[in-house]
């Protein structure tokens, strides 16, 4: 068990409940449109953000809330962000979806793989005027069949630049599966890029920490980007409200609304001949089968309660760490939703 | 006649042609799933998901196009059409000039638009006036079900690219997909003329380039598209018990403009205000007063646009968006 | 004073702004060859060549403006800029108000424009009133070496993204790069005042967002940038003979516009042409008379502008760009 | 020797004559802006094109004539085109960077990388409508760095779609040698994206013939894309009137353009340190020098000349076909010079 264990449960605990938060406000309609969160990915998140330190640099994809978080900002700030307050991180202006932090060189994109470009701009700050600083971009899976990011890591190797890319994999992209659209391997393709992979389970927050910290060294000492592959599992699906999830959670509400239109069309005279159909059919049970299968509470796959596991040695510590934290997040809920400006 | 929901009606209108065309493919990201009802009905040649590439398949579209297939190529939002631009600007626009006329690329871009639901300045944009300064792209802007249906059709049988824009606030589908979640707790300003409406019960095309005037005026002539057009009903009916009458016309086509439409109702009000969504400065509301100023037409004018990026807070979204309020004022400035 | 070619002014200017401020850095495709003169003298760090991957380093450029360096970006013609719209229209446009005016991306982008040379319709694309369409980027268009530098130093001290336009014909750089390879058998029409002239010892910057009076004029008001400004010089000096008096007002900056400038000329003129080498529709020229109308001057109004894809043929092209005929005729016609 | 190579040389030996007289044009001020030659690269274009047939497609680059001419198009009708004639191949409208043949489904692009999305819509048409057809892109080994051609590569590894994926590789983009400013292996680039690679000698047009035919007859089977990568020369450099070409060849007249202010700037108090500089400098010459070095004239790397060493077996059957074809070629050119249109 790496001393860093507590610490790192301790980061991935905040963020969890501090998102868990999030969707309660966005449940109670609080926060408007479309909420990513990142729980499933804590372990990844908090394994590379935990080596951060003072001119270090971050590129967020939709789901930065997280990193954020973990990097140090105000939480208030962030929830008061989110719920559009002008004393929110951005004064209203951004929301979840674009969170930018000046002070700890982190950006924000809802444009998937616009984390590429941006990574690789800090590094090359970095590289000109703060040498042995890095730049990390998080992205997931689906974002490397984005052009821009393809090209950032060529560049990213072809300037020598401090970059760790973070590939957050948890095989969908939206409702769809992002291995049905992704030729070849994500690590082959990296290093035909040029850069460095490493894989790693995204799950495991103390395999990520080694595995990061290794890539960061190596871009801090001038040596050049790393790209890390590590899967994991996102629990809400693509973002709160997710059709897939609802359908399966609560089959009896959601699937006449869809198996109606659905027979309907599947029925209707003028298209394709049978065969086709079925094809047609069996793809759209497929996505909805496969959320089924994914078990996405199993255990296993939380990377927060695996690390937990382990600090269950010392119980005492445990509890009285759990308490803090969940303390600490009501009070940050509490203050967030204080003293609503008019 | 039918009753139909925005998005249906683009979605039967599509389903109707596709049984006709077999031409037509249907592909973007997600599409298994987003039109599923035309995956179980056309099959997985016809209806086809794709990597988040955005360059490469709406490229893929306007060659395959040019090829001899009708695609419609979904994006999911009209801001990411940034990562793309290439295809729509120096292929998809060009391909008719290039050839010296002999041959063209009938790809039809459908693609969400418009702001209003709280998800900030990269997802809501409109960018109708930006796509159409572009020489060679039709663009469409339906304000209802039953124009969306028809303009579908319309474009699936144009002999050149057309951008189809689907606005987000019409959608039900879009609109619980992106915003709600099918939460009751949040709501949102959406028209009810323009969210659901009657239909006939087969598709006939809608011309493309032709506006329709949404109601008669005399006193100020109201050009819009979009959601903009029912908020400027709206301001317009209202107006009507201050004895003011204004007119709205609904462009429906963005690029090639309607300009005898603009012409003849301005001519008449010899004032005119454009409502526009899409943002204010190089755009669409600066092409109408150019059409008004070069008939030699002499008019008070002007324009509630978008004039900046679009803030997430749903509050300042709101003030920046265009507005009835802003409208209402700018009308009654008109007047004066 | 010193006499300097259009590109070499712009080199000259941003040599001096790297001498005094060492966060400037240059890249692109084959900078290290186009910039040599700028590579010798600040080295490779400084000065860098990149892949052909606009998207990855347009957007690098951008973040790294924002983690304080002051990044010239070359992409090679404004054409191109469609791969890599997206950090232009959804980044560098949008930091400053999504973070909610906490931070900004003061990225230079410099990318020749425009035609005359027989490139095509895919490489002589001029879109600065595209590129305005979107608030948060300035737009830069010079004319003269004299503005090209001053204007490079502005941009060079500017707190947000610019977009500085090196038009083809006035660079006696790109006009042998690209058009006629030192061959002394082509000639191009290139307007001399804006290809050569005199340049302060010491660059000062010119003001962005300020326009400048070329000429003055009792009976029309040209308004145009970069080439069409001395297109337009001409036909005035022509007309003179004709006992007609035609004003030129150079924008130099497209965004933010210069109202005041415009709106006082036109309204002692009560004429308006417009010239302009960017498309016709959804532009500049709109632009410009929602301005007018805007402020309730009433005028008569036309435009010379590009109205479709510019053809390759040289003698097509010479016809569709703004020239001096179809300028002539509409002043002419402006004067009935 | 295979069978091919008579009829493989004279397609490559007609467009090499064809293409001295678009240079010949071009130098006479009949042609106006950029113009990029396809010379050194025909035994890539012959080796592909030769095996072309109805229905099959092309997404041909800046240097596009080359593949047109050989694959059937009227070649009056292309240099009609390049002198902006009204009966041109598209009117005058397009010139060598657009030309387009809808008869034989040829389109060109002057943006570097749009050749793949254009092949791969091309492919998806054939895929659906005419099985058996197939779409070939032809690109430098610079445009491997444009995002567009990165996924299209995926996206027809996805897809399955019959394209052939030619990479040109003359280890220039204009002025930039390719690989300094790319990262990895293009071959294992290509695998990455689900693409399998194949690497062939590009000035050995039977070996390119070779290749190139196993892969198409996959792509025609229905067994997806291949990536050919093929290493060429280009004589004239980028494009005619090329500087650094013109350095080399007439530097008393060239250099002292370039070497005064080089030097000027050089020594100009305010900048970087003299290492700095000397470094920049050193990169300045290094472009020169390399292009001095890389002997484009020699005969080993002209796939016309090599071909032609073959068939001096059979000197009189060469001459013969030879004559054959300069007569064509200046009929051609006659006949695309009479009769300007007024
Ligand atoms: C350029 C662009 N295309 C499409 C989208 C819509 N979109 C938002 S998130 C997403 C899926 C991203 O998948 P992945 O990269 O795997 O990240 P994940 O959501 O799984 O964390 C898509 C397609 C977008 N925001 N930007
Ligand atoms: C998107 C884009 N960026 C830049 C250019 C300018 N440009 C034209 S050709 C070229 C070099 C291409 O190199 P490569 O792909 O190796 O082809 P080659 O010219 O060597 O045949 C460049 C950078 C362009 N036309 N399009
Ligand atoms: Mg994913
Ligand atoms: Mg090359």
């Amino acid at each position: 068990m790496p001393s860093e264990l507590w610490s790192l449960y301790a980061l991935m605990l905040k963020s969890r409940l501090f998102e868990e938060a999030i969707a309660k406000l966005w449940h109670d309609g609080l926060i408007s449109g479309e909420m990513h969160l990142g729980t499933g990915e804590e372990a990844i998140i908090a394994g590379v953000v935990s080596q951060l330190r003072k001119g270090d640099a971050m590129a967020l994809d939709h789901r930065g809330s997280a990193a954020l978080l973990m990097r140090g900002a105000d939480p208030v700030l962030i929830l008061r962000e989110l719920l559009g307050y002008p004393d929110g991180l951005c004064g209203g202006m951004g929301g979840h979806m674009h969170l930018f932090s000046k002070e700890y060189l982190a950006a924000s994109s809802g444009i998937v793989g616009a984390e590429g470009p941006t990574a690789t701009g800090f590094a090359l700050s970095a590289q000109f005027s703060h040498p042995g600083a890095i730049a990390v971009a998080f992205f997931g899976e689906g974002a490397m069949n984005q052009g821009m990011l393809m090209e950032s890591l060529n560049l990213a190797s072809a300037w020598n630049l401090p970059v760790l890319f973070v590939c957050k994999d948890d095989g969908w992209s939206i409702t769809t599966q992002s291995e049905r659209v992704t030729g070849g391997d994500l690590n082959e393709r990296a290093r035909g890029l040029g850069v460095p992979a490493v894989e790693v389970d995204g799950c495991d927050v103390s395999e990520v920490w080694e595995a990061s910290h290794s890539a960061i060294e190596r871009a801090r000492s001038g040596q050049g980007p790393t790209f890390l592959h590590a899967r994991c599992m996102h629990f809400e699906g693509h973002f709160l409200g997710f059709q897939l999830l609802r359908i399966v959670r609560d089959p009896f509400r959601e699937m006449p609304e869809i198996a109606v239109p659905l027979t309907h069309s599947f029925l209707r005279p003028g298209g394709a001949a049978l065969r086709e159909r079925v094809a047609g059919l069996k793809k759209v049970l497929a996505a909805v089968l496969s959320t089924l299968r994914d078990l996405r509470r199993d255990s296993a796959n939380d990377p927060v309660r695996r690390a937990r596991k382990t600090l269950l040695s010392d119980p005492v510590r445990l509890q009285e760490l759990e308490d803090q934290i969940e303390q600490e997040i009501s009070h940050v809920l509490a203050s967030a939703l204080a003293e609503v400006p008019s | 006649m039918r009753t139909l929901f925005f998005t249906q009606a683009i979605d039967d209108a599509l389903a109707q042609a596709m049984a006709d065309d077999p031409r037509i493919i249907v592909f973007g990201e997600d599409i298994p799933l987003l039109r599923r009802n035309l995956l179980a009905r056309f099959g997985p040649r016809r209806v086809r998901g794709t990597p988040i590439s955005e360059s490469a398949f709406l490229g893929a579209g306007v060659a395959a196009a040019m090829a001899g297939l009708r695609p419609v190529v979904e994006i999911y939002m009209v801001d990411f059409l940034g990562v793309c631009m290439d295809a729509l600007l120096n292929h998809a626009a060009k391909v008719e000039a290039f050839s010296g006329g002999k041959w063209t690329a009938p790809v039809v871009v459908r693609v969400p638009c418009g702001g209003g639901y709280g998800d900030g300045g990269q997802h809501e944009q409109s960018l109708w006036g930006w796509l159409a300064h572009i020489p060679g792209l039709t663009v469409l802007v339906p304000s209802t079900p039953a124009d969306a249906g028809g303009l579908m059709l319309a474009a699936l049988q144009h002999d050149g690219p057309v951008i189809f824009l689907e606005h987000k606030l019409l959608s039900e589908t879009w609109l619980e997909f992106l915003g709600s979640g099918a939460r009751r707790t949040v709501q949102y300003d959406v028209p009810a003329e323009g969210a659901k409406g009657a239909v006939l019960q087969n598709w006939e095309p809608v011309p493309i380039g032709k506006a329709v005037l949404r109601r008669a005026g005399d006193d100020v002539t109201i050009v819009s598209v979009g959601v903009g057009v029912h908020r400027a009903l709206e301001v317009a009916q209202a107006l009507e018990m201050e004895g003011i009458s204004a007119g709205v016309l609904d462009l429906r086509t963005v690029s090639p403009l309607d300009k005898t439409a603009v012409r003849e109702a301005v001519a008449q009000t010899e004032r005119l205000l454009v409502v526009d969504e899409d943002y204010e400065g190089f755009g669409l509301s600066g092409e109408l007063s150019a059409v008004i100023l070069e008939a030699g037409i002499s008019c008070k004018y002007a324009r509630v646009c978008t004039q900046t990026t679009i803030p997430y807070a749903r509050h300042l979204e709101n003030q920046i968006l265009p507005n009835r309020e802003r409208i209402y004022a700018s009308v009654r400035q008109l007047m004066q």
